[in-house]
């Protein structure tokens, strides 16, 4: 058996036009506090064509893992649209979610906790191929050695536990892993947070290699907007569950339109920006979110209105979308 | 803290105590026996028994007669004893008193020992004085009950003649005399239980010193005791609370060898009576209550989380 | 700011480490975490202490305070001369009146680095007590005036609440007033905003700022992220695998960086306005075993400027020609063509803005 | 006290233990006591004379004697009491002829009761006069507590009840108003439940308690060791093994016979009783003239096997034995010295209320318990060897027996009963139904200062508290 | 950087391995062994001390305590082994289970261990060995019911926070079934734990048989087990204190060598927990 046998993803589309990978349409994911339910995402659209990196930024507590994780079916408590090669995802079970799975590979931030400790990488990269089942030890065996080339890992390492690694070779590792049924979608949580400098160039690079390689589609989230930019075809930037702006990489940091992305471009080290854009406070709890707009609380250019209307996205340039009453006007 | 989740532990609590009654209660039907040879005599005729069985209700279908026990339990009403014609809430508030005061008397001075020398040991870890410590621990933690009373019978009641073996004398008596008579038995408890709290605490402080903010603390020039007293044994506490509420629990009614060897009237001799004669009101009752005790030292455990830690009383 | 104050080497340094070095015990032998630092903070002044993960920065900044469990120390040696007085000399008691009182500390974490059990008043009193002799009311009196003074909103009320119920930023800002309770003369900040968000870093970091130049303190900042060194900081010293490999002001350092391990540092981080899509300048490689005894440069592994000096013989601190700073390297970068600007997107020039 | 309370009605059917007899005697008085010869000691009766062929007998009350509340002590007192026992029918401690020959109980004056019986009964004062049934309690308290009354006794005695805490002690204090007043020594007893006699011997030792009554011998050295006081009371009956004639092997009379030879009484004198009690293979006291020379079979492994080999098939048993008891050790030498002879046993621990429970279902095989019907006298062996007796535990059946019980009760003197007696006692040693093997021995320890009263003639671990005093 | 795993338990934990290593082997050969009858009496040698003939003394009723103690041991690690089993075994199924199937299930059982627990647990035991009779195989399951609620709190902590982990969701991801999930991916990262505890609680299930022994509802005698012995021999404790103290000496060090070797297992975890 080769690995021709091995489930291949389907011809990759056209770029940005057709239809779109995945769609989410009006997701909510809710959880609950001491008794408490409180919405983390509340009503979030974003669209993914093939082959295309949407970064998705915010803050800490913005609800953006928890957009990942429903995506990839984590979460229980969702509600919304997941539309994913023209079919709901949301709520199938049984075979149709495990064919979905097997299109959706997913890595995670800590290099080190994404990986069971007790199993030795060989086995790690082997579990999806196992799980899909159809596969002799054989074939696995020629597919493992083949990820672990695709994602720089050394063979000599196929044999060592996760905690005899540096961080950077587990991420190589979680990422192997997430090709291992070569998936149309990867799902990519913040995955080069809790590396350095130096490594996280080497699994920035890979994940641009691949992408070129697999024709992969990415949701990238992070919250380190440089890196974002270096990956990212769109950017969508959220805010205590809510998207403020949505638009393709370039135009967003030359031209940002809600005050929030623009507070957060200023923030960013070794940036010129004037003191005046930094934000003060911190975010809002999102047990109580602000009515109106949840960012109105720490915008400098918050008024009445923000206090009573929930803004809702809308275009203000082709592509380039913003969830404000009061977008700055930055057209040339 | 809502008042909700304290709801739902008090429902959990009942919904414990229901089944504990239901369990007892079974339990009693399956043990062989019959409390009316043992009140009636070998001499006594089948229609005696009889009698006695209509007396006391046992002719009744066993769901019947866990409703009108069940019910009487909720009127406060224990039912009656029917080997000695007591009512068992009587005895139980008489056998109520020594056991509780046992179980605190040993929980005090076993955390009067462990907790100095437990954070002591863990500051000093790997020092002589903790590997002493340690070996004691183990030593005390391997040491059955019966060995340690018959050892402290011997030496202060027997040899020195210092400490009273036995005659438990009530708090309103006499409370020197409560006191003097209830040192040995807390002591054999103590002694056990001081090697586990310490062992418990040892481990919670180490980990504690481990944070960053015992860290900190150090990185503000706080003195040892600083250090110990004020930051680290707070959030070393909470396994050790568990602990001792799960060792009360388990020692209102669990210090059976320790009530017999030293003669005290507890619960735990009590049921262990009502085990051996099939009286089974007595046993529904005294296990009704042991368990009512600790369900109740649990949940103060569970309130006393909140006060010891903010994080679980903002996290309810 | 005091923009007339005389360079660090010319001013009588506050912090003087000559050839300190720190080796710990691991199970895998001794870990040399730091080797042969000499470095100077004066008054006023601002060290920026750069390196990734095991490079030793934050093992030297503990170990002068003698916060690193003893059985974990395999040997300290070289002087730390603290206002006068050798810091490695003195035995724990009184190093307890230097911690906290002379110098304080910010931890990177401050989710962690707070007792979460003690209300945050608690925590600021307990210093107060020890070294001020504060206690009961004058102390949570100057608690809060503290909490105050780092910009905490409603000081009174934060006072009595645990840690848990600020946000990430106010509990750094806890953290801050807690390190300078005493009024120390110098503070450590451990990657004091690595936890945080970028919109509440900036917020810190301009904390840090006023707060230095308010009270005429050194500050050692202790940082991963070459940004923020950039905007925070007036010498840097960065460190690579418990060695120094660069030192000097800043400007000078990150415009024009000799050691190729700083270059690659500079050029790996991905930026807002470079060209993007592109490869970035990876690091090819580990860093090296520290455990292991390195005969020559520790970099020389992963270096693309590596010749065979490099691997024999352990290049020391010198100022190579035609710069402000020196460097630890036998093969340096050449320095930019004047008027080449920066390569990266950090901009020295644009701190001195900032600080007007 | 080794037992716990559990009534101080001498008539209540669960009246059973030393604690409660104990308690009761010293609360109660009884009409006679019986002296170590088995001889009547005048209490509340001054004497018994029997007539019409021992039919009749009238007793002579003492006078001036009133119970602790108040009342008088006087023949309607003794008449309810007997009355009660008669209509009753509860009080196991009472002479099952008690309750069927007593035909009628009249005053003949204040302080005379004449019992006329419906057939003679020579030993009817030692038996019926004696004891449990002995003692009588305030008719107007028992009228006014009924039920209650174990807990609310009222008597003549030298002692007032103060207290019971069941399972624990019972507190007498003492009664000023009592005939006895000026005998009685202490102010307050404490009788206090210790189930454990390792305990109480160390509470005696450290000086917590004064004296501790146990029902077997088996502290005496370590007492004695200890430097205490230490009297051994040696019952007039034995303690011994109950079987189950209904059971395979056991319905054999060889294979009991060999059961009885296989046990090496002195051995378990020895080993599990330290030499304090009296190996026996009697019935009744050795020395007693109906049972003098009769025995069950005795110490002989060699003819036990040949027995056994005779009867041919294998013997497996099972040894009920009492949980926490002295009998354990005895028991455990039983089953090894049965197994020298080849018969196997397992041994079954069991709580009191248990073996009872057994032993009254015939779930049993054999038992070596306090489950032993003991007696002092041939008469009281009736209830257990004859075949419709209430305690034939065992389901012993021999016609002969049947009709000599019927000849004894109607003898009328005791040179006329002592042929028909030492018949029934040869018959039943013949038949082993059940086996002696030790004297019952109970054991008072004490420190120096206690004057240790002789026990009471009715039990080996109960004595007359009246008699006990501390040496200042 | 790559962590060394430390070889083995330590020095330390040799001496008590060895120990209780002998003893088990000779509980298992006790029968071939040269041993006296251990219900057999010497009536000449009663309560004796050491001697050529019985090395360890008799009991009051002249029986060789040596061997009384290895056929003791019989009873004693069968009960131990036996009890710890079934409580690691079972309470390591509803621990799982408690922790990874959130809902009903989870509040079902750990409704269930608190019932366990509320009821005191030496009456418990009375009262169930009464009921069913005192064998070795009743006495091991009343104390393995006991065992129970430990376990699954021991397992069910560890559990629920590695049911958040990321390695546990990232099989999620996959479409791992949770059965599997629990069986390849909890369980090997619990089981040292589970280990570790049941190491100490062997040592509790010997002395809680101990205590049964002695309260006199273990297995019945003259089967010779260690409670049973102590007791037995507290009857001559003030004339010859070794008839007690010897059992009692060999069940406290069982008791000290399951708690070493537990100890030592722990510190090793510790470090291995650390380099996590």
């Amino acid at each position: 058996m080769t690995t021709a046998d091995l489930p291949v993803s389907a011809p990759p589309g056209t770029g940005a036009v057709g239809r779109p990978l995945l769609e989410v349409r009006g997701l909510r994911v809710r959880y609950r506090s001491g008794g408490r339910p409180f919405e983390a995402v509340a009503g979030l659209d974003l669209t993914l064509h093939q082959g295309e990196t949407l970064g998705l930024v915010g803050e800490s507590g913005c609800g953006k893992s928890s957009v990942a994780r429903a995506v990839a079916r984590l979460e229980p408590d969702v509600s919304g649209a997941i539309v994913f090669d023209g079919q709901d995802v949301a709520r199938t079970g049984g075979r149709a979610l495990k064919a979905y799975r097997r299109r959706v590979g997913m890595v995670f931030q800590d290099p080190i906790a994404s990986l069971n400790p007790r199993r030795t990488v060989r086995d790690i990269i082997a579990t999806p191929l196992e799980l899909a089942g159809g596969h002799d030890s054989t074939a696995i065996a020629a597919r493992v050695g083949e990820l672990a080339d695709l994602v720089g890992l050394h063979p000599s390492l196929l044999d060592r536990h996760p905690h005899e690694m540096s961080g950077g070779q587990c991420q190589r590792v979680s990422i192997a892993r997430a090709l291992a049924c070569v998936p149309d979608l990867l799902l990519c949580d913040e995955v080069v947070s809790a590396l350095d400098v130096s490594i996280q160039a080497q699994v920035v690079n890979l994940l641009m290699d691949i992408r070129e390689q697999q024709r992969l589609a990415m949701l990238f989230i992070s919250h380190d907007l440089a890196v974002v930019r270096q990956l990212s075809d769109r950017v969508a930037v959220m805010y205590l569950g809510t998207l403020c702006e949505d638009a393709p990489v370039d135009e967003l940091f030359a031209r940002p339109a809600h005050p929030y992305t623009r507070a957060l471009l200023a923030s960013v080290p070794g940036n010129p920006t004037p003191d005046t854009a930094l934000l003060t406070g911190d975010l809002p709890s999102p047990l109580t979110p602000p009515s109106g707009c949840r960012f109105r609380t720490r915008c400098p250019l918050a008024r009445d209105t923000c206090a009573e209307i929930p803004p809702t996205p809308k275009q203000i340039r082709p592509d380039h979308h913003v969830a404000c009453h009061f977008p700055i006007d930055a057209t040339p | 803290m809502t008042a909700r989740y304290l709801l739902t532990r008090v429902g959990q609590a009942l919904l414990v105590l229901a089944c504990v009654a239901v369990t007892t209660f079974a339990l009693g039907r399956v043990l062989p026996g019959d409390l009316a040879t043992a009140v009636l005599g070998q001499s006594a005729t089948p229609e005696q028994i009889a009698e006695f069985h209509h007396k006391t209700g046992a002719d009744r279908p066993a769901v019947e007669q866990f409703w009108s026990w069940f019910t009487g339990v909720l009127h406060g009403d224990f039912g009656t004893s029917a080997l000695t014609g007591q009512r068992v809430s009587d005895a139980l508030a008489d056998r109520a008193a020594p056991s509780l005061l046992l179980v605190l008397l040993a929980e005090a001075f076993a955390l009067a020992v462990a907790v100095p020398l437990a954070v002591w040991a863990a500051y000093r870890q790997g020092r002589a004085a903790d590997k002493a410590a340690n070996g004691a621990s183990f030593l005390l933690l391997a040491t059955p009950q019966f060995a340690v009373a018959v050892l402290l019978i011997y030496v202060f009641a027997v040899r020195l003649g210092t400490l009273p073996a036995t005659g438990y004398v009530p708090l309103d008596e006499d409370p020197a005399q409560t006191f003097r008579t209830l040192l040995l038995p807390a002591v054999t408890l103590a002694l056990g239980l001081a090697a586990v709290y310490y062992r418990v605490l040892r481990a919670g402080v180490l980990d504690t010193l481990r944070q960053d903010y015992v860290l900190a603390a150090r990185a503000q020039g706080l003195t040892p005791r600083q250090v110990l007293v004020s930051h680290t044994l707070r959030p070393s506490l909470l396994p050790l609370v568990t602990l001792v509420g799960l060792n009360f629990g388990f020692l209102i009614g669990g210090a059976v060898i320790v009530e017999q060897l030293f003669a005290l009237p507890g619960l735990g001799t009590y049921a262990l009576g009502a085990v051996q004669t099939r009286d089974f009101a007595v046993l529904q009752g005294t296990v009704l209550l042991i368990a009512g005790v600790y369900v109740l030292v649990n949940l103060a455990v569970d309130l006393l989380y909140g006060v010891l830690d903010p994080r679980i009383r903002h996290a309810r | 700011m005091n923009h007339d104050a005389p360079s660090p080497s010319a001013a009588e340094p506050l912090l003087n480490l000559r050839g300190y070095t720190v080796h710990l015990n691991s199970p895998r032998g001794t870990v040399r975490a730091v080797d042969g630092v000499d470095v100077a903070v004066a008054r006023g002044r601002t060290l920026a202490v750069v390196g990734e993960s095991g490079s030793g920065k934050s093992v030297l900044c503990r170990s002068l305070l003698g916060l690193l469990p003893d059985a974990a120390v395999a040997l300290r040696a070289g002087t730390a001369h603290f206002d006068g007085v050798d810091l490695t000399a003195l035995g724990e008691r009184e190093l307890r009146d230097v911690r906290g009182r002379r110098v304080g500390m910010v931890f990177q974490d401050p989710m962690t680095a707070l007792n979460p059990v003690l209300p945050v008043w608690r925590q600021i009193a307990l210093p107060l007590k020890r070294h001020l002799g504060l206690r009961g009311r004058a102390a949570k009196a100057r608690a809060v005036e503290l909490l105050d003074s780092v910009g905490i909103p409603d000081p009174a009320r934060r006072a009595d609440q645990y840690p848990l119920q600020l946000s990430g930023g106010m509990r750094q800002r806890v953290m801050i007033a807690l390190a300078l309770s005493c009024d120390p003369e110098l503070l450590i900040a451990d990657e004091p905003t690595t936890a945080l968000d970028v919109t509440v870093q900036a917020q810190i970091l301009r904390l840090l700022d006023r707060l230095r130049a308010e009270r005429d303190m050194a500050v050692i900042l202790i940082s991963h992220d070459l940004g923020v060194v950039a905007d925070h900081s007036d010498d840097v010293m960065v460190m690579y695998a418990g060695r120094q490999a660069e030192l000097g002001p800043t400007a000078s350092v990150l415009a024009a960086p000799r050691m190729p391990y700083t270059r690659a540092l500079l050029d790996a981080a991905p930026t807002l306005h470079g060209p993007r899509g592109q490869h970035l300048a990876a690091i090819g490689g580990q860093p090296p075993d520290m455990s292991r005894l390195l005969s020559g440069c520790a970099f020389a592994d992963r270096c693309p400027r590596v010749q065979d000096r490099c691997r024999t013989e352990v290049p020391a601190m010198t100022r190579p020609p035609g710069s402000a700073h020196e460097a630890a390297c036998w093969n340096p970068v050449p320095p930019p063509r004047p008027g080449g600007g920066t390569v990266t997107g950090i901009s020295a020039a644009r701190r001195e803005s900032s600080r007007t | 006290m080794p037992f716990d309370v559990q009534t101080l009605d001498p008539i209540a059917p669960n009246f059973a233990s030393s604690m409660d007899y104990t308690a009761a005697r010293g609360v109660m008085d009884p009409l006679f006591d019986v002296d170590a010869q088995g001889a009547l000691v005048p209490q509340l009766a001054l004497g018994a004379v029997a007539s019409d062929g021992n039919r009749t007998f009238t007793v002579q009350l003492r006078d001036g004697v009133k119970f602790s509340d108040g009342t008088d002590f006087d023949a309607a007192a003794v008449i309810a009491h007997y009355q009660e026992i008669k209509d009753k029918k509860t009080c196991l401690g009472c002479a099952p002829r008690l309750v069927g020959l007593v035909s009628a109980i009249t005053a003949k004056d204040p302080h005379t009761v004449v019992f006329a019986l419906s057939a003679p009964w020579a030993e009817f004062p030692e038996v019926g006069l004696t004891g449990i049934a002995g003692l009588i309690p305030s008719p107007t308290a028992k009228k006014a507590a009924g039920d209650a009354f174990g807990r609310n006794p009222v008597g003549t005695g030298a002692f007032k009840l103060a207290e019971i805490a069941p399972g624990d002690h019972v507190t007498l204090v003492r009664n000023e108003t009592s005939w006895l007043a000026d005998r009685t020594y202490p102010d307050k007893v404490v009788l206090k439940v210790m189930l454990d006699t390792q305990t109480a011997v160390q509470s005696v030792q450290a000086g917590t308690i004064d004296v501790m009554v146990s029902s077997q011998p088996n502290q005496a050295q370590q007492a004695k060791s200890a430097g205490l006081q230490v009297q051994l009371n040696r019952g007039l009956a034995p303690d011994g093994i109950i079987m189950n004639l209904n059971r395979p092997g056991l319905d054999d009379v060889r294979v009991r016979r060999a059961l009885s030879m296989a046990i090496d009484r002195q051995a378990i004198n020895k080993v599990a009783y330290n030499g304090d009690t009296q190996p026996t293979t009697a019935f009744l006291a050795e020395d007693d003239p109906e049972q003098q020379g009769i025995g069950v079979p005795g110490y002989d492994p060699d003819k036990a096997r040949q027995l056994l080999a005779e009867y041919g098939k294998p013997v497996r048993l099972e040894l009920n034995t009492l949980q926490g008891s002295n009998y354990i050790a005895a028991t455990q030498l039983i089953q090894q010295q049965w197994k020298a002879v080849g018969v196997e046993t397992t041994i079954k621990v069991n709580t009191a209320v248990g073996i009872m429970q057994d032993v009254l279902q015939r779930n049993y095989d054999t038992s070596f318990s306090p489950a032993f019907m003991a007696t002092t006298t041939v008469d009281a062996l009736e209830v257990a060897f004859s075949s419709t007796g209430r305690l034939n535990l065992g389901g012993y059946v021999n016609k002969q027996n049947d009709e000599l019980f019927g000849q004894l009760g109607a003898a009328t003197d005791s040179a006329a009963a002592l042929p028909i007696a030492r018949q029934i006692l040869t018959n039943v040693s013949n038949d082993v139904p059940s086996i002696p093997v030790v004297r019952k021995t109970g054991m008072f320890a004490a420190s120096a200062k206690v004057h240790l009263p002789a026990p009471d003639g009715y039990r080996v671990d109960a004595f007359t508290l009246t008699d006990l005093w501390l040496t200042r | 950087m790559p962590a060394e795993r430390r070889p083995g338990l330590g020095r330390g934990a040799w001496p008590p391995l060895v120990f209780l290593g002998v003893l088990c082997t000779a509980a298992l050969l006790a029968p071939v062994l040269p041993l006296a009858d251990p219900t057999h009496s010497d009536t000449d040698a009663l309560a004796a001390g050491i001697s050529a003939k019985h090395w360890l003394g008799t009991d009051a009723l002249g029986r060789d305590t040596l061997s009384r103690i290895v056929h003791g041991a019989r009873v004693s690690l069968v009960v131990g082994v036996g009890a710890t089993a079934i409580g690691a075994v079972a309470g390591t199924l509803l621990g799982m289970a408690a922790g990874v199937v959130r809902g009903w299930v989870s509040a079902v059982i750990m409704r269930l261990t608190d019932v366990l627990l509320a009821f005191p647990a030496m009456i418990f035991a009375l009262a169930v060995i009464g009921a069913v009779g005192p064998s070795t195989a009743s006495v091991t399951v009343v104390i393995g019911l006991l065992f129970i609620p430990g376990f699954v709190r021991i397992v069910r902590a560890p559990v629920l926070s590695l049911s958040q982990r990321e390695f546990v969701l990232a099989c999620r991801a996959m479409g791992m079934s949770t059965p599997r999930l629990m069986a390849r991916e909890i369980l090997p990262n619990i089981l040292t734990g589970v280990l570790t505890y049941a190491v100490t609680m062997f040592g509790v299930g010997v002395m809680v048989e101990g205590g049964l022994g002695f309260l006199g509802v273990s297995v019945p005698p003259p089967e010779p087990t260690w409670g049973g012995m102590i007791a037995e021999g507290r009857q001559v404790l003030a004339q010859h204190p070794m008839v007690t103290l010897t059992p009692t000496l060999v069940l406290v060090l069982v008791v000290v060598c399951a708690n070493v070797v537990g100890d030592r297992l722990s510190a090793r975890l510790d470090t291995r927990g650390a380099m996590l």
